[in-house]
């Protein structure tokens, strides 16, 4: 069996932007709405890198290559199916609903950045690789046991197939046939290390004969391919079809985080080869080729890009801080009395002003 | 009421809670057909079904992993981990997930999910098997351990951890399943989490011990008994959180204390108990708080394992030294 | 992709004990060989079962069924290969080397069962499900680095599939071009756990796929087919072609353990249906007809057998028993001082003859 | 000699012990040509080559399990875990596997094996990048548990730790990493496992603390000074097998004890340190050992960290009570 033609990377637009297979799911009006999302999440992505250098915000993983992949994963969900992703997903989340400076409030270290506005059907970012994976086929299992249409998506890394826990998962999902969807955003490095050395596999996709579920492989910088791939699939599952394993196949763009240093470990030549094909530019391209959006309306989505951008990095900060004793009031439903003495010890040194850690350290 | 087993009170706690609410399910390895290894879910997959009562494939990550979306999801799973020595497969999924859900999406979301597991020697298991591993548990934020050591207690405490809503670790200690058998209401009924138990109260010295080892405890006391010592046993029931306020009102009044369980005594939770009462009681204690525990080296082979655990003899040698020191 | 297709069963005598395929890599020296081993295996392990149910030791895990997989797996291996297998494999660590009253000494929970003796290269038996698979990856990486031509196989069962450690074991093999052998004993049962429940999948093998390793699917309960494949799949592994799963199809004839009760949970029919093809009496069919032993002859090696068990329970009995305060000689190279004198305690209580445990409990 | 940081110093034993047995190999994930997220493994991909410094796949059970046969297999495999808190994915393999194939081979086998983790907070991590587990693994019998506080203990103790043939889990205090530097030998010379450091002689009370909290007494000390209260500080440096042959000599001589650490404080390992202080010197305390530690929440984000971690003031405030108790 050859995986690259078992599963052939199903693509929409070739990495120039030209038309190369059906669009007929997305109409243009839907196009110029990714246009304008992957702007926005675009300029999010690089003001956010920026804050972090100016000091303003922590560690920050950037998205930017990432756009099609999430933003064409949100899109083919409906309101109430649930989305269980990783540190780098903000663009999904911000398109589903998680207001623009929530990205910013975490890597501002904030606690409510965990607590995403209702009516957003979604878990906090999780940090622990493929921890999530598992949460997904709770939560689609969950909805197959009462009976509701709700589907669950599990969004992670190449990195991530590596873990027990995604086969644990897919296995699981497979034998309860639960409905959820795996997808993979494939951007070839996991922090250092190549796709190479993370699997000695072509391609992620083949990993669904061991479950004996469906697997696909799409151009994940491609965002007609991603979204119409996943209506379909979406659709499949929701009809009680069984899990689905999505390999996007896409590129960071970035670093993994702003505390990493890619120059260490890829090679310029490999970065430039990728960033030709990557989803903003490409979708730009056909979008011009195909008049369904004129530069001078690019421009004035950028503009307004801009300013949505300007607004989420000053309602980040602006958000009123938590008072540090408030790390008590969610580890348990009531405190019980030890953490009460805590919290009230707490907030006596915060009240007089005592400040802790590393200063006094 | 009727006059049964730990392990039947656990059985009768989960056939109530299933049939009284359905959102409640039971899943692990073999609790379906074969009513789990110990028979804990006796009957439960005939009457409920295998929607509800559910054998999942052999990952111990993916039982609680998956778990902690259900209960997310808006069910009540009570998860099983067949002997809690294989806990270890889940411990992210019971460490940095079940347990910090609530506090990492700052409340928004909780884990209502309580998972089982057999614990502790004394039945000659295969190696791995009779690990007590609770002191590990009991240092994890946003859990609850609980340990029942009665039938009467192991229904109430399942019962509450059913109730509660947030993540509970259920220890049941094997060789108590059938040790003993109790009049236990036949309807629903809670022990509340979070507080300890007078076995038997006492003057002379506090005996602090939970699941297997209250038997123990009790034992020394009946034969301490016979030299006119006389000893206030305590059943810790909640590992997390301590009940302090009972555990210290005992040593405030007799002065002295010794602790015993099976875990290894090197950052077992004797230590926390020790180091918490000492602070708390420190001008009654006469004597150092001493602990009886099983040896600082694995749970060794069913030859050795008598030898190992802590019995009556040694928790009366503590209770004469402290008495004597 | 149909995985029976792919992954067809290897099989050289059918359930009949025909011969159907080629034995052209067994002599007939070697099948009565195995016919003696297969015997001595199957009378030790009823007569564990036995003993348990006298009381005289406690659980064990019955093999009976797999005997030819073990044996077949153990005898393409050379003395140097590591073997990693778990509580179930006795009958393949018996056949390397291990004294025939090893698994008896074991259920009676005596220390030395762990520490088989020079020169076996085996592991202990591992309880927890699939560690030992990630060991085998470990042993085998060592090998490849020191240049040496040693290969290691894990044995494991059905339900080790669904866990993580195997998964991240046949990826880090493959990553690493480790000569590994993954040999899955599927027995059909995880305890009372049918393989349909364990996985949506039609075979084991196919999870080759996802590694990009090859997969082989063969009768278990053949012994020629085993044999042989395993010795052809060792030669590649050792000359370095990476490491292979073999899906070792067979069936778990008895109970899970002694404390296992599988009227619980599976029909007697099935039972009766797998049993037809069971490993000793296939192989008996085919020695007798094709007259390589007789009658006479295999009952000679019966009655051999049964002494060669009686005299492993007579040394298992008399085995000297450990000292209770051992426990400490073996938990770090030498004995901290906490440790010491948590010794000295224990020594001194069993010098005074104060009984331990239960009794007191 | 050079004056270098932590990181420099565990660098250099890496390079050393590298260089001087070819059994030893550095596995991890970005240990390369990364060489390591905090640089702990710079240039050694270069030096000696991908073969024995290891980019594994993203896998923590694999890099232990796997660890545990090179280990068996005849190398000296010093494996990284990226941040403590991903420990919890390895956990079987170092619980039920590492720590226990001694015991389980009835001494015929052991596992030489050292595993490094950053660990503990002051550096504005993501959420469980900055816990402080360290109470769950001096719980484990069979295992060593090993933390540096300063650049010398850590190239010390480090090489002792890869000389030991008994798996070993070192960690590394992340804040301590660039905190200050050092004189350190070029050459290869060890820090003995299980034994403790009186850092600063002091009359009046014990302040006990181990890798990143050292500094933070030390500092508390300093202030103390200031009103004439002469403190004892010590660094615990291995935390199992406890030295407490140095810390009850102390306590004996101060009679008084304040515990310091990052962790939890139920069940941390500051519980095993007063409980055992209290039953060995008993006679001499003055006052209860009190214990200043991170509160029993989950390690919070970064915005709040400051407050949450114990700091000099803390330690100061503990310091008086129990001197004033
Ligand atoms: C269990 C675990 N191990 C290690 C890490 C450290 N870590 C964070 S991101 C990362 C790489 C993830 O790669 P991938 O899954 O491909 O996702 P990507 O970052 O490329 O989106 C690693 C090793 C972690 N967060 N969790
Ligand atoms: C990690 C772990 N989880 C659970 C168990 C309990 N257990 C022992 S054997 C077994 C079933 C194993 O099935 P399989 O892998 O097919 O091997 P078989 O017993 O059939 O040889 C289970 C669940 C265990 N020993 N280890
Ligand atoms: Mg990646
Ligand atoms: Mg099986």
């Amino acid at each position: 069996m050859d995986p690259l033609k078992a599963f052939p990377l199903i693509q929409v637009l070739d990495e120039d932007g030209r038309l190369i297979g059906d669009r007929s799911q997305v109409s243009d009006d839907q196009l110029r709405a990714f246009f304008r999302w992957l702007t926005i999440l675009r300029t999010l992505d690089q003001r956010a890198w920026n804050l972090q250098r100016q000091g303003r915000i922590g560690t920050y993983p950037p998205f930017s290559g990432q756009e099609a992949t999430q933003v064409g994963v949100a899109a083919a969900l409906s309101p109430d199916d649930w989305l269980c992703g990783s540190y780098r997903d903000w663009a999904a989340l911000v398109y589903r609903g998680v207001p623009l400076y929530f990205p910013l409030l975490n890597s501002m270290g904030h606690p409510a950045a965990g607590a995403f506005p209702d009516p957003v059907q979604a878990l906090p970012v999780q940090v622990v690789i493929a921890a999530q994976i598992l949460h997904a086929v709770g939560l689609a299992w969950a909805a197959k046991l009462q009976g509701e249409p709700r589907i669950a998506v599990a969004l992670f890394g190449d990195g991530a197939t590596s873990q027990g826990d995604f086969h644990e998962a897919l296995n699981l999902a497979s034998v309860m046939s639960a409905p959820a969807v795996f997808v993979c955003q494939n951007n070839q490095w996991a922090i250092s290390v190549p796709l190479h050395r993370q699997m000695h596999s072509q391609t992620i996709a083949q990993r669904a004969i061991a479950y004996n579920i469906e697997g696909l492989r799409v151009d994940g910088n491609d965002i007609i391919a991603v979204y119409q791939t996943m209506k379909e699939v979406v659709e499949r599952v929701r009809a009680g079809g069984g899990p689905v394993l999505v390999e996007a196949v896409t590129y960071r763009l970035g670093a993994h985080t702003t505390a990493d240093d890619p120059t260490r470990y890829r090679a310029r030549e490999e970065d430039e080869r990728f960033r030709h094909g990557e989803p903003l530019a490409r979708l730009r391209r056909y979008l011009l080729a195909s008049q369904i959006l004129s530069e001078d309306e690019m421009q004035a989505i950028e503009e307004e890009a801009k300013g949505l951008v300007e607004q989420a990095v000053t309602d980040a900060a602006s958000y009123p801080p938590s008072p540090p004793e408030s790390v008590f009031d969610h580890v348990y439903a009531s405190i019980p009395p030890q953490l009460l003495s805590q919290q009230e010890e707490l907030a006596r040194r915060v009240r007089e002003g005592r400040r802790g850690g590393q200063s006094h350290g | 009421m009727a006059n049964i087993t730990m392990i039947q009170a656990i059985n009768q706690a989960l056939d109530l809670a299933l049939s009284a609410d359905d959102r409640v399910m039971v899943l692990g390895e073999d609790v379906g057909p074969n009513g789990g290894v110990f028979r804990a879910t006796e009957g439960l997959y005939e009457k409920y079904g295998g929607q509800r009562v559910v054998d999942t494939p052999l990952a111990e990550s993916a039982i609680i992993g998956s778990a902690v979306g259900l209960a997310l999801g808006g069910m009540r799973p009570v998860a099983e981990i067949q002997f809690l020595g294989f806990i270890f497969e889940a411990m992210d999924q019971m460490s940095t997930q079940a347990s910090r859900l609530r506090f990492r999406s700052y409340g928004r979301y909780h884990v209502p999910l309580v998972v089982r597991a057999p614990y502790g020697g004394g039945v000659r298991t295969p190696e791995i098997h009779s690990d007590s591993l609770e002191a590990l548990f009991s240092h994890l934020p946003g859990l609850k351990v609980v340990t029942p050591s009665t039938p009467y207690d192991a229904k109430g405490l399942l019962l509450a951890s059913i109730s509660d809503p947030d993540p509970v670790l259920f220890l049941e200690p094997m060789r108590l399943y059938r040790a003993m058998r109790q009049e236990v209401p036949d309807s629903w009924y809670e022990v509340p989490l979070g507080s300890a138990r007078v076995v038997r109260p006492g003057d002379d010295v506090s005996v602090i011990a939970y699941g297997p080892m209250v038997p123990v405890a009790e034992a020394a006391a009946e034969t301490l008994l016979q030299s006119d010592i006389s000893v206030e046993v305590i059943d810790v029931r909640t590992l997390n959180p301590l009940d302090l306020e009972t555990l210290s009102a005992s040593v405030a009044k007799t002065g002295r204390a010794v602790i015993v369980h099976e875990a290894q005594r090197t950052g077992g939770l004797g230590a926390e108990i020790a180091a918490s009462l000492q602070e708390r009681a420190f001008l009654s204690l006469e004597a150092p708080i001493m602990r009886v525990t099983g040896y600082d080296t694995p749970f060794p082979v069913p030859s050795v394992e008598d030898w190992w655990l802590p019995d009556a003899d040694r928790v009366a040698d503590a209770v004469n030294f402290v008495l004597h020191y």
